[in-house]
């Protein structure tokens, strides 16, 4: 008989277990109404990283965190509109350039301040930029300094400073660049090129920058408590409009689903949404949930020096009009991605629409698969589809699959690990792979020079045609902006017909902010410009 | 037997059983007898005869669940033991009764020291002081013959030798000096020269401070000196009760004749002990008739059919066979 | 007793060294090209090949482990790819988290697994027996990371009662701070908790009918003072090992737990370390886990001793 | 010494105990009780069986473990779906039944709802209890395999090859296990097969040490002598006399292994290092699913059940087989 009660309670536990499982449906929480907006000076906004900042030495930011940190601490000559993308002056009063774009002259504003009171200067620019491309400071972001004249010497110890770099006054500065490269100064508005005081470099150690930092930006370094918090304050002397809040702490999460439980408990003011989570998250939080389309681009790429993909335009083509891209983003990410038949996304200047016409027709894809020489994939050998794990990337990648498959391809998946997985398709062992492409800048050579320029490491598919590479580096040196985007256009077009990559979405933020909270934007590189944000009056 | 002292303990129709998934057991089935101030009384049988159980049937020791005393009365000092609440017993056990148990060398815990465990009934039951009860505990070791009990006081069971522990339990046992002692199988674990020395210290205290001594053992032998009564059991039954001189020598159950002769003994030449063949039967499926029908040398027809009642064979001397009475012409008519 | 402990240092650090040993090898066999992963976007092979000069990459196997046996007994451990700094700075951010996240399981573990051991071994086939028994056997059969998400969906999502991660922000009140730790804790607490319960229920029971019990109860004392006095403290001694050995785990084994209550801990970075090809991290984190370890079971080899006074003096019986 | 059939919630426990505080003729007597008149002979294996079929746990461990074997060996017939097909892939489905086509509840067409990719959860379960299978036996035959052979020749021959094997478990040991299987995992690569090779190899220095203490216990018993003095070769004498009477707590330690290997699975598979996909294990149905904990929790919870479930049944079958095989068989959980 005990043993029957015993029975009985197991039996009831694992029922119970289920039905509570089974009974709770979304029981979303009430929607508040927001109350009138009326912007409040003060208060402490709880940021949301999603790891520890690698640092927060402007000569190693690198990362999203260091560099969401790095962009309230610090300022450089220019800014990207947070709206547009455009290019806006911040330090820089205005700039000229020469032209066949390898001379820009900045004019820098008067009575722009360091957090430690001292008048910033065209000096501190030569000296900040020198320190980044030092081989001593071993940045491994100093490549955003690489056009300038001189750069590839003092990385190689033959020179201690830039030849490219000069203040000719105070409030002038002159950058002379080693190839003519229009969009250079794109890159004054990364973080990377901010300026920082000699003096506090010295007198903590270069090293322990890192650990102090201090810069022109609207908010001041106080504390960074490793793995848990930094913490910033306003700066009252910001030479622009001063921000509304006191302070600024970024909270480190290592886990997005807890840092979203924190968000919704009320810890945090804004957050990621975790995947899996954008419909509810639309959802509950309506018009702050901020899905901004991105600088970035999600895609399978094609070794185009490999079997079967060499010199099989059709085969590649074949793959491009077989994935169901507008399932993907809606129903596979929850509507969190767009749909992408070109390279360059809609929040990059220069976009255009229909740059390709890859749309899913299985019927067309068929119609070129045999014309590749493998109708209804007969003959061709079972493909691997690799992707690296834990980024969730598995279920586009099985979406994908299942795509293929339909059009009777014999498709394998493999997920590789992050550490072994570019070192695998660098050595051609994976031919077939997921890959992402994120730009530091909103400029269309940032997606078609590294990724499809045939000596950029970052050309993961080998592809090579020299007519591309031309096309690329005239843009380059084309000062007027028109005739440069026209340019940049076709090396797409042509690079999208010949179909070494299979572009499959667009990224676009999925960030909450909470409710009590104005003023917040999720900028298209995927940052949050803290100095606009407010607390509401409840 | 000794009727004459004054009546301590009346065990009466004492059953205890167990209730097992394969069926109760019937550990201890209808046992009665006496125990007189200052007297000594051994309870003689085979292991699984059911004489652990009946004493701690009597402390009501008995584990429940499985176990459970059914019936009986155990009348110690004119209240029944097994009605009382279980405050009350803990009164009786340890202060009024006394009881040692088989293995030394496993009835001390080990992980405290002797004195702590020997001052704990004084402390509990005397209510004397820390101090008072180490004086007393101290005084207890010595009792038991323990050298440098002072020193002894301080240390751990495993720093004891089997005697010396046995020694120690005993002092426990006698810590707040009891009526009585139960001594379940006190010399078995031990070597035969501490086994001697432990029953005659048992024998001593009986004699100096008049305790009542119920001595529970499979060997005759080593109660011979001590024991004055005798109860013989077997399969949960009592089957012989009487003074040790009348079971010794005119035993009148065919059990308790054959354990006679299966022990050596020094005062008897016999060319070969008696062993006695098989096993004692499952306690749960007793064979009909009487229990040691199937391995009696003696037995027949009437024995597996009835059960022999415990029957008076002579004045003062109980037995339960068919043959109590004419025992003797008729054991060894067979033997012989 | 002191050739014992002697024998146990010995063996310790023999371990150690294996365990680094083991593990370089097993870094060094790892596909992943650490110089690849930390250079910039566009770096040369000439970059690449500083930054393998530069993390002594391009050392043959045997002379890195020099390297780093070298430093071990100072505790230089190199400095982390990732973080570019001295990796012991990170492990002493780290430790303490893990620690007292370890500190906090262990009390979890030391009061509820002890107590349902003993409630369920002095109440047997009660109903708390029962729940005890089902409840230890289904939390060994579960995934720790699903009794996490679990814990975060009833007591942070559904009733909003504890922070769902993340340890104590810095100057939070004792308080406050301690309602970060109880759900990690519990979840690192869930199956050692188990054992342990059922190792003290079939510890006191075995104890329970021991003779030394018997001869406690025939001197009259109370149940309660048998069970409490007499039982627990021999039901206690195996326990009282396996905590003490289980402590020494519960710092290491934190790594799933870390990671789904983002807990500032070691083993987090550690598992983060081995996904970024960090070769300085994970052996400097292993070798300092390791100590910690076998450091800890030396002690508790040590206190055994103390608390069984069978072994104290006779200095035999060794525990494994 | 044990009541014959005593069946009750203890068995789960580690130590198996019997009632407390029987006098020892007790405990004499229940021992006759056994041997005669239960089973009339001492067979081993019979014994075994008879005790572990009094054993209610048991009873339950082996009722899932066999319903678990039947469910993974006739998982095609009893699915009702095509685990991998998916109505999202299909060209010939709108784009609105699409839209309609995931996580859907329960309901009469997908017995256990849809995932997120719109297929159905009940075939991919009763796929999965595939892996499951697979990984238990293989992972627990490899750690088998290894933690026999060196526990042998560590028991058996002593000496430094004793010292080495010994020292060299004590260095598993002290490794922490899901670091261990990270590290291994991330020079195999993820996969199957390497999966049963991570949990394997981490599993074998347990059962060398047990085995080595039983052979330790084992190897100096007058029969293992008597098969030297005969002259019977090394691998004989342990195959022969040590083996059978050495393999107790290694059946039960396997056992329990097997659910070990089933949950380790399940957390590989979290950290992204399991059975590829999109073949679908418990593991990683886990964990797909727990990504919806917050919006669609009754996910979670079937391949949970499934795992905690037949991890369970093992657990009570290894309780169980301990208790049979030796009662008094202590502490190797």
């Amino acid at each position: 008989m005990r043993k029957g009660k015993f029975l009985i309670i197991l039996v009831a536990a694992m029922v119970l277990a289920l039905g509570v499982a089974m009974l709770y449906s979304g029981c979303g929480e009430e929607k508040t109404e927001e109350k009138e907006a009326g912007a409040k000076e003060g208060g402490t906004f709880n940021y949301c990283l999603n790891a520890e900042p690698v640092s927060l030495d402007p000569a190693q930011l690198q990362e999203s965190e260091g560099i969401a940190v790095g962009k309230a601490l610090y300022d450089g000559l220019m800014d990207n509109d947070p709206d547009t993308m455009e290019l806006v002056p911040a330090m820089a009063e205005s700039f000229e350039t020469n032209e066949d774009a390898t001379v820009f002259t900045f004019k820098l504003k008067e009575g722009v301040l360091f957090h430690n009171g001292r008048e910033c200067t065209a000096e501190d620019f030569v000296y900040s930029w020198n320190r980044v491309c030092d081989p001593a400071t071993a940045s491994e972001v100093a490549y955003h300094l690489a056009p300038v004249k001189g750069f590839d010497e003092m990385q190689a110890g033959e020179a201690t400073e830039l030849e490219g770099v000069k203040a000719l006054d105070d409030y002038t500065l002159e950058v002379t660049l080693s190839y003519p490269y229009a969009d250079f100064v794109y890159h004054t508005a990364h973080p990377v090129t901010s300026p920082i005081p000699k003096e506090v470099v010295e007198e903590v150690g270069s090293e322990n920058f890192n650990e102090n930092p201090v810069g022109t930006g609207p908010f001041m370094f106080d504390s960074w408590t490793h793995e848990q918090q930094v913490v910033t304050s306003k700066f009252e002397d910001y030479y622009g409009e001063p921000a509304f809040l006191d302070s600024v702490v970024y909270k480190i999460y290592m886990e997005e689903e807890t840092a979203y439980q924190d968000f919704k408990a009320g810890t945090l003011h804004d957050c990621q949404i975790p995947q899996g989570q954008f419909a509810a998250a639309e959802a509950e939080f309506g018009d702050h949930a901020l899905f901004v389309p991105m600088m970035g681009i999600y895609y399978y790429g094609l070794n185009v020096t490999a079997e079967p993909w060499k010199d099989n335009k059709e085969l590649r083509q074949a793959l491009n009009y077989a994935v169901d891209r507008q399932t993907l983003c809606d129903v596979v990410m929850e509507g969190q991605r767009l749909p992408a038949e070109g390279i360059v996304p809609p929040s990059i200047p220069g976009y255009q629409e229909g740059a390709s016409d890859y749309t899913y027709d299985i019927d067309k894809a068929k119609e070129l698969l045999a014309e590749a020489g493998y109708p209804d994939g007969q003959g061709l050998p079972a493909l691997t589809l690799g992707y690296n794990t834990g980024g969730g990337h598995e279920d586009p990648a099985q979406f994908i699959q299942g795509n293929l498959t339909e059009l009777g391809l014999n498709v394998t998946l493999e997920g590789y690990e992050w550490g072994s997985y570019l070192d695998l398709i660098q050595a051609g062992q994976v031919t077939f792979f997921r890959m992402g492409w994120l730009t530091d800048y909103p400029i269309m050579d940032n997606f078609l020079y590294p990724l499809f320029q045939s000596a950029s490491v970052d050309n993961f598919t080998m592809y090579n045609n020299p007519e591309v590479d031309a096309m690329l580096e005239e843009a380059r040196s084309t000062a007027d902006e028109d005739e440069r985007l026209e340019l940049y256009r076709e090396a797409e077009r042509i690079i999208l017909e010949e179909s070494p990559i299979v572009p499959l979405m667009y990224y676009k933020t999925s960030r909450v902010y909470a409710n009590n909270v104005g003023g917040y934007i999720r900028t298209a590189d995927d940052l949050s410009p803290m100095e606009r944000v407010y607390f509401i009056e409840e | 037997m000794g009727a004459n002292g004054e009546r301590l303990l009346e065990v009466r129709g004492l059953k205890t059983y167990f209730h097992t998934q394969a069926g109760v057991v019937k550990a201890v089935d209808g046992v009665s007898f006496d125990l007189d101030r200052g007297e000594a009384l051994a309870v003689v049988g085979e292991s699984g005869c059911g004489k652990s159980v009946t004493a701690l049937s009597i402390l009501n020791l008995i584990p429940d669940p499985p176990g459970k005393v059914e019936e009986g009365e155990v009348i110690f000092e004119g209240r029944n033991l097994l009605e009382l609440s279980d405050r009350e017993i803990r009164q009786v056990r340890g202060n009024h009764i006394g009881m040692i148990f088989q293995d030394p060398m496993t009835s001390l815990n080990p992980v405290f020291t002797i004195g702590n465990q020997i001052r704990e009934p004084i402390q509990i039951h005397l209510g004397l002081s820390r101090k008072e009860a180490k004086q007393r505990a101290i005084e207890l070791l010595e009792m038991v013959e323990i050298p440098q009990a002072e020193k002894r006081y301080k240390m751990y069971p495993h720093e004891f030798s089997g005697g010396m522990r046995q020694r120690a339990m005993i002092a426990m046992a006698l810590s707040c000096e009891p009526m009585m002692l139960i001594a379940d199988e006190p010399s078995t674990a031990l070597d035969v020269t501490i086994q001697a020395q432990i029953m005659e210290l048992i024998g001593r205290l009986q004699r100096e401070i008049n305790l009542a001594v119920m001595l529970i053992t499979h060997d005759l032998g080593v109660v011979a000196g001590v024991a004055e009564a005798v109860l013989v059991m077997y399969a949960g039954k009592v089957v012989e009760y009487a003074d040790i001189g009348r079971v010794y020598y005119n035993s009148r159950h065919p059990y308790a004749w054959s354990l006679m002769r299966s022990v050596p003994r020094m005062d008897e030449k016999r060319e070969r002990l008696l062993t006695i063949g098989g096993s004692p039967p499952s306690l749960i499926n007793l064979p009909p008739g009487c229990s040691f029908s199937p391995r009696c040398p003696f037995a027949e027809e009437i024995c597996s059919e009835q059960e022999p009642p415990l029957v008076e064979a002579e004045p003062g001397h109980l037995s339960a066979c068919h043959f109590a009475r004419d025992f003797e012409r008729h054991g060894k008519g067979v033997e012989d | 007793m002191l050739i014992f402990i002697l024998r146990r240092l010995y063996q310790t650090v023999i371990v150690v060294i294996g365990v680094v040993l083991l593990l370089s090898f097993m870094m060094t066999i790892i596909p992943g090209d650490v110089a690849q992963m930390r250079a910039p976007k566009g770096a040369t092979e000439e970059m690449l090949q500083n930054i393998r000069e530069k993390f002594h990459l391009d050392k043959p196997f045997f002379s890195r482990f020099w390297i780093y046996l070298k430093g071990l007994p100072t505790f230089d451990l190199g400095d982390s790819f990732t973080y570019k700094r001295p990796v012991m700075d990170i492990i002493r951010e780290g430790l303490p988290w893990s620690i007292k996240l370890a500190i906090v399981a262990e009390i979890i573990i030391i009061i509820l697994g002890i107590l349902a051991g003993v409630i369920s071994s002095v109440s047997r086939y009660s109903f708390w027996d029962v729940l005890v028994t089902i409840t230890t056997t289904i939390l060994v059969a579960m995934p720790i990371y699903w009794i996490g998400r679990l814990l975060q969906l009833f007591f942070s999502q559904w009733l909003s009662w504890l922070p769902a991660a993340g340890a104590p922000p810095p100057g939070t009140a004792f308080f406050t701070g301690l309602k970060y730790y109880i759900m990690p804790a519990v979840a690192l607490a869930a199956i050692s908790t188990a054992y342990v319960a059922r190792m003290q229920r079939s510890s006191m029971l075995e104890v329970m009918r021991q003779d030394y019990i018997q001869t406690a109860r025939a001197k009259g004392l109370s149940n309660r003072r048998v069970t409490y006095k007499h039982g627990l403290k021999n039901g206690l001694i195996p326990v009282v090992t396996y905590i003490g050995i289980d402590f020494g785990v519960l710092i290491g084994a934190a790594v799933l737990t870390e990671i789904i209550f983002n807990w500032p801990g070691i083993g987090h970075k550690v598992y983060n370390a081995v996904l970024q090809r960090d070769h300085t991290m994970v052996i400097g984190t292993v070798f300092v886990l390791v100590l910690i370890f076998v450091f800890i079971n030396l002690l508790v080899d040590i206190s055994y001793a103390f608390l069984d006074p069978r072994i104290r003096l006779g200095g035999g019986q060794e525990v494994t | 010494m044990r009541l014959p059939d005593h069946g009750g919630p203890e068995d789960l426990m580690p130590g198996k105990e019997q009632p407390d505080l029987l006098g020892p003729e007790i405990e004499e007597f229940e021992l006759e009780l056994e041997k005669e008149q239960i089973h009339g002979r001492t067979a081993l294996w019979s014994d075994v069986w008879y005790r572990l079929r009094h054993n209610k746990l048991a009873i339950v461990g082996i009722v899932i473990i066999i319903v678990l074997f039947l469910v993974a060996i006739f998982a095609p017939l009893l699915a009702t779906h095509d685990p991998l097909y998916s109505p999202l892939y299909d060209s010939t489905v709108s784009s609105a039944e699409k839209a309609g086509a995931v996580k859907q509840t329960p309901n009469s067409e997908h017995w256990l709802g849809t995932d997120q990719l719109g297929r159905d959860i009940y075939s991919r379960l009763v796929h999965g209890s595939r892996v499951s299978v697979e990984v238990g036996i293989v992972a627990v035959l490899i750690s088998l395999l290894i933690g026999l052979l060196f526990g042998a020749l560590a028991g058996y021959f002593g000496g430094w090859g004793d010292s080495v094997i010994m020292r060299s478990a004590d260095i598993f040991f002290a490794f922490p296990t899901v670091l261990g299987a990270i590290v291994i995992m991330t020079v195999l690569g993820p996969g199957l097969i390497n999966v049963f090779i991570a949990i394997g190899v981490l599993g074998w220095a347990t059962i060398a040490r047990i085995f080595r203490s039983s052979i330790l216990s084992v190897k100096e018993n007058e029969y293992v002598e008597a098969a030297r003095a005969m002259g019977a070769s090394h691998a004989r004498i342990i195959w022969k006399h040590i083996m059978p009477n050495s393999i107790q707590p290694i059946i039960v330690y396997a056992t329990m292994g097997v659910g070990g290997a089933i949950l380790a699975e399940a957390w590989l598979a979290f950290l992204g290092l399991g059975q590829q996909l999109p073949a679908p294990s418990w593991g990683n149905m886990l964990s797909e699913y727990l990504v919806y904990y917050t919006t669609d929790p009754w996910m979670m919870f079937i391949p949970g059940t499934a795992i905690v479930l037949s991890v369970l049944a093992f657990i009570l079958l290894g309780d169980g087989l301990r208790d049979a095989l030796d009662p008094r068989l202590k502490g190797s959980v």
